[in-house]
Formats: structure tokens, sequence, C-alpha cells
């Protein structure tokens, strides 16, 4: 008779997901589900708003990742009212999203997945967790993890009001401009940033990469799926968040399309499973078949290390060094290694921070003028970003009178819902043998879809 | 305390009283029903039915129970609250009892005269009767305050309406301050030749009524003077008048003239309509009260810096005060009176009438200058060349019935041209007149008369518009053209030697200042809003501020005596010395613990009842000046405003006691 | 030594912003950790629901629950901490007062599955599935929880002894709450722990204001630029700050943009919608009814914004779905 | 089975409506039951919550009589609640009630006919649309 392992709530991640593994009688695992029992329905609740309110409306789809859906849904408006933003607001937005993909890998890295890594997969239950991080690394070092991160929402906060809910997103720009003072703010956190970055780069191959542990299980089947990826990258094929054009490359990594985000219905496909709310995404041009791996499978990741994969190098100096570095120690790409994530997400953290840095120093971006009127009439309009798990799109219709009457979502997560699923599957039948099972053997199965950094609430929406 | 809830309220005792209103009620509903049902009622210790509640017995049988039963709410299901809830709440002040803790419920007007089937009508009475015992319990006992207040009174304006005011004041024993901006009295009506309809001379019907009020002791006249602010509110008001200098002794000044023979500067007289010149130094013309010359600072040579000292050595009494300064005062006042009248339509406004441009077209209060005895022409109707016109023409609604101006009538046009009329036949009865209208207006008795007189006169001509537009005025041989065009839109010229327009009448310029210094409203013209156009007239929307005269509408002489009597009647039943004024109880109040002073609670006042406070940052609701309408209390987006005994709380018992009925429970 | 106080932090329908607004104490809340044992915190901590079940009924001394109500086992869960706590704190909007994802009671409650599942454009689902509430894989059975048919704040489904509003929550609110939990100073129950008045109160702009705004007209925001430094009000905007309750710091207002009401109504009113609209209707500049609809008209989507957070505990929580209404 | 009898909150203003009620009720004429009126000095003071709350405690229908506009006893009060109810009639179709079952009008002391005109029209109008549905969500 078979037995049940329940994983109930699965946690340090955003939202709500359960883990049933089944083992058979002979206590190997049958069939490994992960499920999330949560759905809003934003995409019903948005028809018969008025479309100006959208970026203040979606972005409550998540209080982790808002900014990425305040900005896909300002994008979306932009293209829906035919507006350019001018440069200031452009780089004022791209700004922001910067500051908010550094501070919120940093939450993954400190408080959520990261603990995983940094205290260690056998680690005790009660130490998994910030307060163990702290306790592994210091106090000093956890406080000044918080402070940044404290300093770095701060920029979002003088751009956007809230350090959480940024509110200036409108078509054609942005609510407020810059002012000296706090352009000259912003520009020294930027530079706290940068060093922080590549401290914590540092801590990460000085103390966790050489710790053997990681290291096996970074390298380990059980953490390896073979897949496509999805990712957006400027016209270098150099990863960028705010802006740039979609890259899909497949299992092998040869580019296997490459569009503008307004042909995403030609390319993305959704589909329904009776025991999850999360919608699960593939590739359209590849027939769907199910949860599998490898060249026929239509089923691709998206995230820090999908970014890594699709692109070709980093457009910043010092990311672009660790770029080669992650490389050089996979021997080529693509990297199917799921711990990977980890890894190339710090990478990020090292780019933002850069980014940070540059465009705290563009003198256009004290510019006042961040605002044009849209003249034409609302109708449809699509945007996109690189959320911190990845790729986001939002798309609305209107009617004459700027009312949304429908609209699509397709949040980061979802894209990776699949992999996810697959990841934990493969994870407990290799981990668990003979009905087995540890708290370090669960910790390590949950270990499978935290290197995602997986946000539930945005996946159901 | 920490984590306590609020304790709950001690319960009331309600006592619940039905009235038969003789056969009324008792034969429409069933009473024993509705008493056994309203024992049921939460919190209800006493029911008594009574034959007729509003007899002296029925009210010795409700002031007992109240004390009997130690009551301290009380429902009287009876008639409606208009006809006797007054008398309901004087039997609870004689029970001692606070009286707003009542409440009826009206099963007369609204179930047993309403709902033929008994079953029905008892049915609606029971819901009433429990939705009544529901909001009284939300009742707060509402003590009536009341405030001292100033019994002296602020005229604005010494126009014939101003000055009826301040006269039928002053017999009353009241301290009056009369505000004039002009260095004399009797505003335009003094300045007109006859009066209509008696056309009697009106100087010989004036001037007494000038001389009574120049001699009245309780009246402070205040010329050249202006106000420059008000604050308060009704009984207390404070006053900020500024002043003018006269630069003459003008209690001294006898008007000899003999400074004004000297005076070597001429400029435009405005009392004449520009029509002659006067001096610098001079009186505005001939029988103006006081009688005391005035200098003209923007005319005076001294006032140019030139050293002239003609007039003052001229004065045989040495009456001139070059040194004379502008002065402040404040005054206190309990009630103001604005009589400040109304201004012409300035015709050069509307091209086609070529006022202006052709030295012969007049308007009507030109036209009074010409013919008026005192006038620059000692009353003889002669054209600029001196010549004496033949043919006259009369212009009605200029500026008045259309939309292009002013879509309303003036009223009184047409009357006044009637009177233009009798002075040219009784000045040129060789003259040959023609009169232009679209509809005549001649109200009343002797209006009518007049009119038909003339129409029946073959010197006079009544020429029909189609329109008050549809007519033009052009230059053609040396004469007037008068193009008009008929009933039939046919268009014809009238050739005439002088054209008099009638243009509409408008609130004086200074209205929009006085109304914003004022906090009162204004209506079409600029004329000042009435408290109620039908039952509060001579009321303004800020209570204690009155309004006469053609400053609240056009109108004739004999009306603005009337208002400015009236206004005064107002003043001298409200400000009673020595009384406190009776403030309304029902009234709103602001919870300054709740109010985030965002002041859109103005937005809804007209009352102006509510001031901010910038220290505290709160609204403040001035009880003197609250009607207790509640639209602020529904406006205030905190409920921080509570409307005194129509509650929140009060109304939402109410709603959710009158929605749960037999039919829904069942 | 004296015992620590027990708490417990958790969401139900919740974006995991109030979390955030955890997390963003920084330092108070690594104190926090120090002074008060957390037992339970799915975002941060591995507890398991078994772990909470495990619990003495009242053993918790509070527990922080932000997210409204949506999904059956999120009613369960809450009742299950009712159970277990002392004190329960609606911890930001959506459950204090239902919150934004209330918006979806404008709606029959399935049209959501079919919405996102069935009709979506991208989807592709032949044979028409929607997540069950039990469904056979494999030879096995597995649960979800179901969707309600309406969202309701946590008081329409547990007794709650105090509120933080705001979505989310000012890190200075939660932690006065906390420390308020910590140093035995709560106020009295029922209290929702922000300001009784309203944003206006705190507002930069709030002196700005004239003696009297009349609207002549209401813009869209994307119909015009306005002066930061001028009430939003007063310039034919939108702003919810007049009927929106203070505390939030007028953070929206900082970065040039209107108030949309995200503390809720304020003490005395039950109806952020109807405080919301009889304000509106008072600055409208006109008096015939055809001018008056103009205006009226220029305003959108009334529902959507008067009630952007507080209609499942509004007046009529939910739409009557009559039929052309 | 029994017929639907609506539940109507009818809110009078003290001086014109309450008035023409009175007189209505003075000169005998028969007025649905089904009417059930508060008093407020002026159809100012009505809240739209009030109206809101009418419609979740029950009422099928609400019924807000105030002074003509221009005579008004407070002047603007009716102005005020014509503006709000313009604005209640766009919201109330976005929450799935009838624009019909509220209704504001203007009856003055002297209009007895016109006030029980007015409540006959509602209580068949209410009686034609039937009862108004309770929220599905069984919230409190």
């Amino acid at each position: 008779m078979t037995r049940r392992i329940l994983i109930d709530p699965v946690t340090r991640l955003e939202g709500h997901g359960k883990i049933t593994i089944i083992l058979d009688d002979s206590g190997q695992v049958e069939h490994a589900y992960f499920q999330v029992p949560e759905f809003k329905a934003f995409e019903l609740f948005c028809r018969g708003r008025a479309i100006e309110e959208m970026p203040a409306l979606t972005q409550k789809i998540c209080g982790v990742c808002p900014t990425a859906h305040h900005h896909a849904s300002s994008k979306a408006l932009d293209d829906l009212f035919g507006v350019k933003p001018p440069p200031a607001a452009a780089k004022i937005r791209e700004l922001m999203h910067n500051a908010f993909m550094f501070e919120d890998h940093l939450l993954h890295f400190f408080f959520l997945g990261g603990p995983d890594i940094i205290v260690g997969f056998d680690a005790p239950a009660s130490k998994q967790n910030i307060l163990g991080v702290i306790e592994t690394l210091g106090m000093e070092a956890g406080k000044e993890a918080i402070e940044i991160r404290k300093k770095v929402r701060r920029i979002i906060s003088i751009i956007g009001g809230s350090p959480l809910y940024p509110a200036n997103g409108l078509p054609g720009g942005v609510s407020k401009a810059l002012s000296a003072p706090e352009i000259a703010e912003i520009r020294s956190t930027a530079s706290h940033a940068l060093l922080f970055a590549k401290a914590t780069l540092n801590l990460f191959s000085r103390r966790i990469l050489p710790e053997s542990r990681f290291r096996d299980m970074l390298f380990d089947d059980a953490f390896r799926l073979e897949t496509a990826y999805l990712g957006m990258v400027d016209s270098e094929n150099r990863t960028n968040f705010y802006d740039g054009s979609l890259r899909v490359v497949d299992p092998k990594g040869k580019e296997f399309a490459r569009f503008d985000v307004h042909e995403y219905p030609r390319h993305l496909e959704e589909h329904v499973v009776s025991w999850s709310y999360m919608k699960v995404l593939s590739l359209k041009k590849i027939p769907w078949n199910g949860f599998t791996e490898g060249p026929d499978s239509g089923i691709y990741r998206v995230g820090p290390l999908a970014r890594f994969n699709v692109s070709e190098g980093m457009k910043t100096p010092l990311a672009q060094a660790e770029y080669e570095r992650i490389l050089e120690t996979f021997g080529g790409k693509p990297v199917h290694q799921t711990l990977a994530y980890h890894w190339t997400r710090l990478m990020e953290v090292l780019y933002a921070a850069e980014r940070m840095r540059e465009l705290a120093d563009d003198p256009g971006l004290s510019d006042s003028n961040v605002r044009i009127l849209p003249d034409s009439l609302p109708g449809e309009g699509i945007g996109v970003c690189e959320a911190p798990r990845g790729t986001l799109i939002h798309h609305y219709q209107t009617d004459p009178k700027g009312i949304v009457n429908r609209l699509n979502l397709l949040v980061a997560t979802q894209n990776n819902a699949a992999a996810i699923c697959m990841s934990v599957e493969k994870a407990a039948r290799a981990l668990i043998r003979d009905g087995e099972v540890s708290p370090a053997i669960l910790n390590l199965i949950e270990a499978a879809y935290r290197a995602y950094d997986p946000c539930l609430a945005c996946a159901t929406h | 305390m920490e984590e306590t809830r609020k304790p709950d309220r001690r319960p009331e005792r309600i006592g619940v009283f039905l009235c038969g209103c003789g056969p009324n009620i008792s034969e429409a509903v069933d009473l024993l029903k509705i008493a056994a049902f309203a024992e049921t009622l939460p919190e209800v210790v006493c029911v008594e039915s009574v034959p007729l509640l509003c007899a002296d017995a029925g009210k010795e049988i409700l002031k007992a129970r109240i004390s009997k039963d130690k009551l301290s709410r009380i429902v009287v299901a009876a008639c409606s609250p208009k006809e006797h809830e007054h008398t309901f709440r004087q039997v609870l002040r004689d029970a001692e009892m606070n009286p707003f803790l009542l409440q009826m419920a009206n099963i007369r007007e609204q179930c047993a005269w309403v709902i033929t089937d008994k079953e029905a009508a008892t049915r609606q009475a029971k819901t009433l009767i429990r939705a009544a015992a529901s909001r009284v319990r939300h009742h707060e006992p509402l003590e009536p305050k009341s405030i001292e207040s100033s019994p002296d009174v602020l005229v604005v304006g010494a126009g014939i309406a101003g000055i009826s005011a301040a006269l039928t004041l002053a017999r009353g024993d009241r301290k009056v301050y009369l505000v004039e901006i002009s260095p004399c009295i009797g505003g335009k009506a003094a300045r007109h030749e006859d009066l209509f309809p008696s056309l009697e001379c009106a100087s010989c019907v004036l001037s007494p009524k000038f001389d009574e009020l120049l001699h009245n002791s309780q009246i402070e006249l205040l010329l050249l003077s202006r106000v420059k602010e008000v604050l308060g509110y009704f009984g207390n008001f404070t006053v900020t008048i500024d002043r003018q200098a006269r630069y003459v002794d003008e209690a001294g000044c006898i008007g000899c003239a003999a400074c004004i023979d000297v005076c070597p500067v001429k400029a435009l007289n405005e009392y004449n309509e520009g029509l002659d010149r006067r001096r610098a130094i001079y009186i505005p013309y001939p029988g103006a009260l006081p009688n005391a010359a005035v200098i003209d600072p923007r005319h005076c040579l001294r006032f140019q810096g030139e050293d002239c000292t003609r007039c003052r050595d001229a004065c045989p009494m040495s009456l001139i005060r070059y040194d004379e300064t502008d002065t402040t005062r404040t005054l206190q006042v309990g009630a103001i009176l604005l009589a400040v009248g109304f201004d012409l339509f300035d015709v050069e406004n509307a091209p086609r009438y070529a006022y202006g441009r052709i030295p012969e077209v007049y308007t009507s209060l030109e036209f009074e200058r010409l013919a008026n005895a005192s006038g620059p022409t000692q009353g003889k109707l002669q054209q600029k060349t001196g010549d004496s016109p033949g043919r006259i023409a009369l212009i009605a609604c200029v500026g008045s019935r259309t939309t292009a101006h002013h879509t309303y009538c003036s009223a009184v046009c047409c009357t006044y041209l009637m009177k233009f009329i009798h002075y040219i036949l009784k000045k040129l009865p060789e003259a040959r007149i023609f009169l232009f209208h679209s509809d005549l207006c001649l109200p009343g008795r002797e209006a009518q008369q007049i009119g038909s007189k003339f129409s029946s006169d073959k010197r006079v001509a009544f020429l029909r518009m189609k329109t008050p537009e549809a007519i033009s005025i052009h230059e053609k041989e040396g004469k007037i053209a008068i193009r008009y065009m008929d009933l039939l839109e046919r268009s014809h010229d009238v050739l005439c030697d002088m054209a008099i327009l009638a243009p509409a009448m408008e609130a004086s310029k200074s209205a929009p200042d006085t109304a914003k210094q004022m906090g009162i409203l204004q209506e079409k013209g600029g004329f000042f809003s009435k408290e109620h156009p039908i039952i509060a007239p001579v009321s303004t929307t800020f209570q204690g501020i009155y309004a006469a005269g053609c400053a609240r509408e056009p109108g004739t002489i004999e009306q603005a005596v009337a208002q400015g009597e009236a206004s005064a009647g107002r003043i001298l039943s409200s400000l009673i010395p020595g009384i406190r004024l009776p403030l309304e109880a029902e009234s709103a109040h602001v919870d300054e613990d709740l109010c985030s002073g965002c002041r859109l609670c103005r937005n809804g006042c007209i009352y102006r009842a509510i001031t901010y406070d910038s220290e505290k940052g709160t609204a403040l609701v001035n009880e003197v000046l609250c009607k207790g309408c509640g639209v602020c209390a529904a406006l205030c987006p905190s409920r921080a405003i509570h409307a005194r005994h129509f509650s929140d709380e009060a109304i939402l018992s109410e709603i959710s006691s009158l929605t749960c009925t037999e039919e829904k429970e069942h | 030594m004296k015992q620590k106080p027990k708490i417990a932090f958790c969401w139900l329908s919740s974006c995991g912003g109030c979390e955030e607004s955890i997390v963003d104490l920084s330092e108070t809340l690594l104190a926090a950790a120090e002074a008060a044992e957390i037992l339970f915190w799915p975002v941060a901590l591995d507890y398991r629901y078994e772990d909470l079940e495990k619990l003495e009924d009242q053993e918790l001394d509070a527990a922080f629950i932000n997210g409204s109500v949506r999904m059956d086992d999120q009613e369960e869960l809450a009742h299950l901490f009712r159970k277990k706590s002392k004190r329960i704190f609606a911890h930001g909007t959506c459950a204090h007062l239902g919150g934004v994802v209330g918006l979806a009671n404008l709606f029959p409650g399935k049209e959501g599955l079919n919405e996102a599942y069935l009709r979506a454009p991208t989807v592709s689902n032949p044979d028409s599935i929607l997540p069950k509430t039990r469904c056979e894989e494999g030879g096995e059975t597995l649960a979800l929880p179901g969707f309600h048919p309406a969202v309701k704040a946590l008081h329409q489904v547990i007794d709650v002894e105090y509120s933080i509003p705001g979505c989310p929550p000012t890190p200075e609110l939660v932690e006065e709450a906390i420390l308020g939990l910590l140093e035995k100073r709560l106020p009295s129950r029922g209290s929702v722990l922000a300001e009784k008045k309203a944003l206006c109160h705190t507002c930069p702009l709030n002196r700005t204001k004239p003696e009297r705004i009349q609207a002549q007209r209401f813009y869209r925001i994307y119909e015009k630029i306005w002066d930061p430094n001028r009430c939003f009000l007063d310039q034919g905007l939108i702003c919810l700050g007049p009927s929106t309750r203070g505390g939030c710091k007028a953070r929206c207002i900082q970065a040039n943009f209107p108030c949309r009401g995200c503390f809720g109504p304020l003490e005395k009113v039950r109806d952020q919608g109807a405080a919301t609209l009889s304000f509106l209707a008072s600055l409208m500049h006109a008096a015939t009814p055809e001018e008056i609809e103009m205006i009226a008209d220029s305003i959108p989507d009334p529902a959507g914004l008067f009630y952007r957070y507080s209609l499942p505990s509004s007046r009529i929580h939910q739409s009557r779905f009559e039929e052309n209404p | 089975m029994k017929s639907f009898e609506p539940v109507i909150i009818a809110f009078l203003c003290n001086w014109c409506s309450y008035e023409g009620a009175d007189s209505a009720g003075r000169s005998r004429k028969e007025l649905p039951p089904n009417v059930k009126p508060i008093r407020v000095m002026c159809s100012g003071r009505v809240d739209p919550e009030f109206v809101l709350e009418s419609f979740q405690k029950g009422a099928d229908g609400v019924l807000i009589l105030g002074c003509h506009p221009g005579s008004c006893h407070y002047r603007e009060g009716n102005i005020q609640t014509l503006r709000r109810y313009l604005l209640i009639q766009n919201m109330l179709p976005q929450l799935g009630i009838r624009r019909d079952r509220l209704m504001l009008d203007w009856v003055s002391s002297g209009e007895s006919d016109k006030f029980a005109a007015i409540l006959d029209r509602m209580t068949c109008r209410i009686k034609t649309v039937g009862p108004l549905p309770g929220p599905t969500g069984n919230l409190k």
C-alpha cells in the first residue's frame, strides 16, 4: 500500500504551496506534486476598471515583486496610449527597477532560499532562516545585509513614495522628477550597494561554492533539468531587466526564437492542471506533451539562470567578469543545474548595483521633463520586463472610454511552473530511498524549488 | 485602560403613548393590538393609550407617567410632529425632562388617514412605533443656547432704501450707522425730476425724509465712506469703515458756494452723468444734502503739488481743511443692511445703439438730469447744439431680455419711459415721440392708466419691435435714424433728433466685492441672493445681513422704501436690546478628535457657519449661524460632524427597524 | 526567568506585502525575535500547519494575520488561529477590510475561474479542465481548497481584537503594534492601530486647499500634468485623502500621486465608498441635472475607485447581480 | 402563496415633502403601506451610506424626496442631494443593483396628489422588478 508525505505549507517563499509525495509500497517515490492552493482572479476584477489605474492595481498581485508589475503595467500603458516616455522618465524607471532587483534578490539570499546554502542543507529546521544566517555569518554581516536592503528600498520610496508599492507609473512617464539632493542620496546608496554586492559574491565563492555538500548537490543530477530558457536581452544579446526583446534558447543553448513582446501569443501557451491553481506555460511551437524534459518538450525556464543562458554577456564590467567565472566553472552553456540559480542571482545583484551607479551618474536623470501626455485614445497595449523571478508580461485591452475589458497576465513564476514541479519530483525520486525520509532530505527537496525563488501569489494571481 | 472593551450603555426606560385622536386614529387602527405590540419592544417599560393626548387631560397623564415610571425616553404615537411636537416637548419640560428625549410616530397622517385596510394600517403603525422606539434611544438631551448681541445696525448706502430703513430703525430707538460712499445722501432717486406713478416732484416728496435723517441723533451718517472689512456673525459683527477726507468742515459749511466760484479747476460732473462740468471743490448738485462743499483730491491743484489756496481764502468761515486725512474706524453692530443700489448696463457694450458715437443718444439717467430743474440745462430739454428736439425716440429693453446681455426684465424701464413721455409732453408740447418696445410691461393700476392715456395721444407712437435686439441706431443726414424690425419682420427707419435709451439695471459695480466681504451669494445680474425667494425675501443667505432696494433686484422706488422698512422690521424684531439670541439646538457639531481639517464641509454650508481653526487644524461650527440642515454631516468624509437630533446612529436605527417588517419577517 | 510572549505571523489571501512590512522592521524585527517566541511564520521559518495544531488553545499571545479570506482552507486556518490565540491582529488592509482582492466581489465567484483557466487568450485547454477540490491523479486523490463565492475580511470570519490598516502598513505601525504587545500597552480591544484622522490632516498639500473647491469636471490622471505642490482635488483630480484614514505618511502624495484609499475608511465610517462619493459630489460646480451628469460621468469607474480596498466590508459587501441593472 | 410586498424607505425633508405627506394625509389619499417614511430636516442630510444601508438591511427600494430646486428651505441642500443622487445612480449598476430601485423627486408642501402618485408609481415599479437579492457570499 502507498504512503504519503505531506509538506504543508512549503516555507521561505512567497505564497501558499504544498508538496505531496506518494511512495509505493516498496518505499520508492511514485509521484511528487507541488500544488498551489490559492487564486485571486485579478484577470477578472481588473475588468471594468479605468485603464490608468492598472499600474497601481495590478502591482497588488505581489508585495514581493510589485515594482516589476508596476513597470510591466506602465510600459503596457505607454504602448496602449502610443506615448514614449521622455529619456529622464525611462531612466528613473530603470533605476527603480534595478534598485528593486537588487533588494529582492538579497531578500531571497538572506531570508528565503539563501539559508539552505548559507547554513547548509542539513542544518536543523530551526536554523534554516535569517536568524540562522546571522548566527552563521555573524551579527555584523547580518545587520549589514538588512541595512543595505533598507537603504536600497529607500531609493524606491524616493522615486515612488513607498518602498513597497511605488505610485508613479503613468502612460508616457512618471509622476515625479528627481531633485538634486535626491539624486545625491541615490548615488551614495548605489556606491554602497556596489561594495555590498562584491562582498556578497566574495562570500559566495569563498564560503559556499567550495563547500563540498553544496558542490555535490550543485552538480548532482537530482538538481538538473534539461529545458529551454526565456529571457530579455538588449540589441547585443546582453541581459536587460527593463527593456529589450525576448530570446529563447533550446536545451542545447541554440537560439530558438528572438521576438518582440507583441508576438508573445504566438510563442507562449498556458496549460491547466486540475490539481493546482498554478497554470503551466510552455513554448507554443512545440506541441505540449506534459511534464517532460529534453528537446521535444516545450517546457522552459526563466529567472536568473535563464537570463544567464539566453544572454551572451553582461553590460557592466564586474558582472561580465562574474559571468565568465560561472561559464568557466560549468564549462559552457546552457547551464541546466538548478542550484546555479543562486549564483546567477548574485551575479545579477552585482549587475543591478553597477547599473544603479551608472544611472545615478547619468546627468540626464535630473531632467524635469518626465512625462508626455497621450493624445491618442486608449486601445490595446502590451508591456514586458524582467522580474527577479523571470519574464513578466502585462497585456490590456480597453473600450474607447479607457475601461479595461480584457487583460492577460503572464507572471514570472508561471513560466517556471512546470520546471518547479519537475524539480521537486526529481529531487524526491533521487533523495528518498526505501521510504527513508529525514528532515534534511525533505529540506533538500524544498531546496529544489527554493532555488527558483518562486512567487506563488504571482503565479496564480 | 489596556485592552478593555468600552462599557455598554445602561438600559433606557421608554414610555410609549398612543393617542386615539378622537375617532381619527382609534377607529382606523387596532390600538389594543398596537399597545400589546409596543409592550414587547426592547426597553419599553410603559405603554398607555389616551383618547386625546393633546388635550389637557392627556397631557396630564403623560406628565404623571413620566415621573411615576421614571421614564428616560418618550415615544408619542399620534399626529404629525409638525402639529404637536412642540406641545409634547412642552409637557416633557413641565415634567422636568429634556424636551428632545421625545420621538413622535406619525400614525395619523401616515397610517390612520391613508391606509383604509385596518389590518395594514395597524401593521404600518406598529412598524413606525418600533422605529420611533429604537430611534429615541439615540436622542441626546439638548440645551438650547443663547448669546449676547449688539442691537446697533449698519446700513450700507444712503439711497432711498437705506434712508427708509435707517429712519425706521431710529424711530425704534436704535443706533444706526449709515455708510455712504458719495459726499451726499439720496442716491439716484434724489436726482430724478418727478417720481412715478404720482408724477410729483421728486425733491418735494423726498426732502422731508432727508431732513429728518440729517437731524436724527440716533443716526450717524458716514459720508465718503466704504466698508473695509466685516467679521463675526448675526448679533456680533465687527465692521471696519474707511472714511475719505472731505477737506471741508461738513458740520459748519452752509453751502454758500463762495469757495466754488474761485476754484480754477474744472472736471466732468458725475452727478449730472457727465453732461456738464464742476469744480475741484464742489457741491454735487443744487439741493444735494448735506448742503456742504467737498474737495476732490483727484482734481484739486493742491493735491497735484501746486500751492493754490483760493478756496480757503474765499471761505467766509474758514472751514477748508487741506490737512484733513483719511480715517478708519471700527464699529460693533448686530445686523447689516445692504442698500447699495444698482448701476445701469454700460450701453457701449451694445454697439447697435451707437451710444458714445452719436452725441444725441442718451441713457435714462442722463435724461433724468436733462429734465431736472437742478440739472445741467436747468430742466430745459435741449440738444447739445442748444436746439430743442422735435422728434424724440424712447427705446426700451436696452440690454434686458436678451441672451447677449441680461436675460431678465429690468422691471421698471417701461414705467419710467411713460414718465419720460410725461416730461417731454410737459416741456415740449409740439414734440413727436416714438416709443420702441417689444412687449410693454406696465404692471399695477397707475402704470396701465398712464400707458393707455399716452397710447391714445397722437403725438406719441408706440412702435413694436420683433425682439429687444431688432433695432439699431445710425447717423443719417445729420439726424438719428432708428432702424427697427416690426412683428412682420419688415425693417423701417425712423428719423429723430434725440434718442433716449432705457438700459438694463444691473447690480452696482461694487456688489461682487461687497458679496465677498459679507460672504453672501449673488444671482443673475450680480444682485444679492435672498435667503428664500418667497418666504424670506429681504434677508440674504448670511444670517443678520439684509438687502433692500435695487441691490437685491430691479424694482421701483416704492418697493425700495418698502423693503428698507421691512428689513428694519426684521431687525427690530430679532435684535431686541438686552435679550440674548436663542441658538438652533439641533445644530451641527464637529468632533475635534475625528476632524482632519480637510475643510470640504465648507463646500456644503451656504451659511458660512463652518470656520477653520488653523491652530488645531480642525473645523468648527458656529452655532449662531448653523441652521441645522445636516448637509455637512452627510458630506463629512470622516463623519466627524454630528448632526444633533438627526445623528447617524438615530437615522441608521430607524432604517434597520423600518426594513425588518412583518412582511419580511415571515 | 519570565516566559517570552508567543506570537505567530501568517498570511491568507495575501500578496506578501505585509510580510515585507515585517521584514522592513529590520533591527526591530531582530529585537522582537529576541523578545518573543515566533512559533509560526511560513515566509521565513520552517514551521508547518501540524506544528500549529499541536499548540495548546490560547497558547499564542498574538497572531498577526494578513490577507483576506478567499479560499476554504484560509477560512479554516483563520478559525484555527482564533482557537490558538489570545489576540488576533488583522494585519494590513486585506485582513482589515478585504483589500484590493475584494473587488472580485463585483463579479460572480466562479467567473474568476472561467476567466483565468478557460477564457484567457493564451490558454490552451481543450478539455476545459478547472482546478478541482478533489481530483484523481495517477490513482491518487489530490485535494485543493475551494474558491469562495466572495472575498471576506478577517472580521467577517472570526473575531478580531486589533487591526493594522494599510496596503501595506508602514513598518512604524507594525512596530508600534508589536511593541505595544511586548510592552503590554495596547489600546482598548477593537482599536484600529493607525491615526484617527483622515490623510488630509497630515497631507503636506492640505494647506493649499482654497475655501471652496469648484470642480467643472474630474480629470483622469492621464489627461493632465498637475502641480505637485497644490491640493490634487483643487486641480480636478480625484484624491481619496479626505475619506481615507491617515497613518501612511502620505507616501503616494510624496510621489506626486493622488491617494487611492489604502488605509480604509475613518473611525466612524463604515462605507468608504459612500463617504468618498458624498464629498466628491459637494465639489461639483453644477446645479442642473445635465451639468451634474456631465461631471459625474467624468468619473469612469466609481465603485472600482471608491471601494478599491474596502468592498467586502462596505455596506453592500458584494454585487447583487441583478439582471440589466 | 403571498404576493411580494416590497419595503421602500422614503427620506422626507421636513419643510416640503414631509408637509406634502401630511397634506396627503389630511386629504385622506390612499397610500401604499410599503413605503416607510423617515423624516430629515433637509434632503441634503441623506448620507449615501443611508441609501446603501437601506438596501443592505433589506429595502427593495429607496425614495428621497426634497423641496423643489430653488425653494429648498436651506437654499442648496436639495442640490447637494441631486449631485449625490446622480453619482450613486452611476454606481448602483456596478454593485449589481437596478438604478430604478432608487428615486429622487421634488414634492412641495401643497403637492399631496404628486406625493401619492410618486408613492404609487415607486411601489408598483418595485413590485414589477421584484425583491432585491441579498449577497451570495454569506457575508455578515
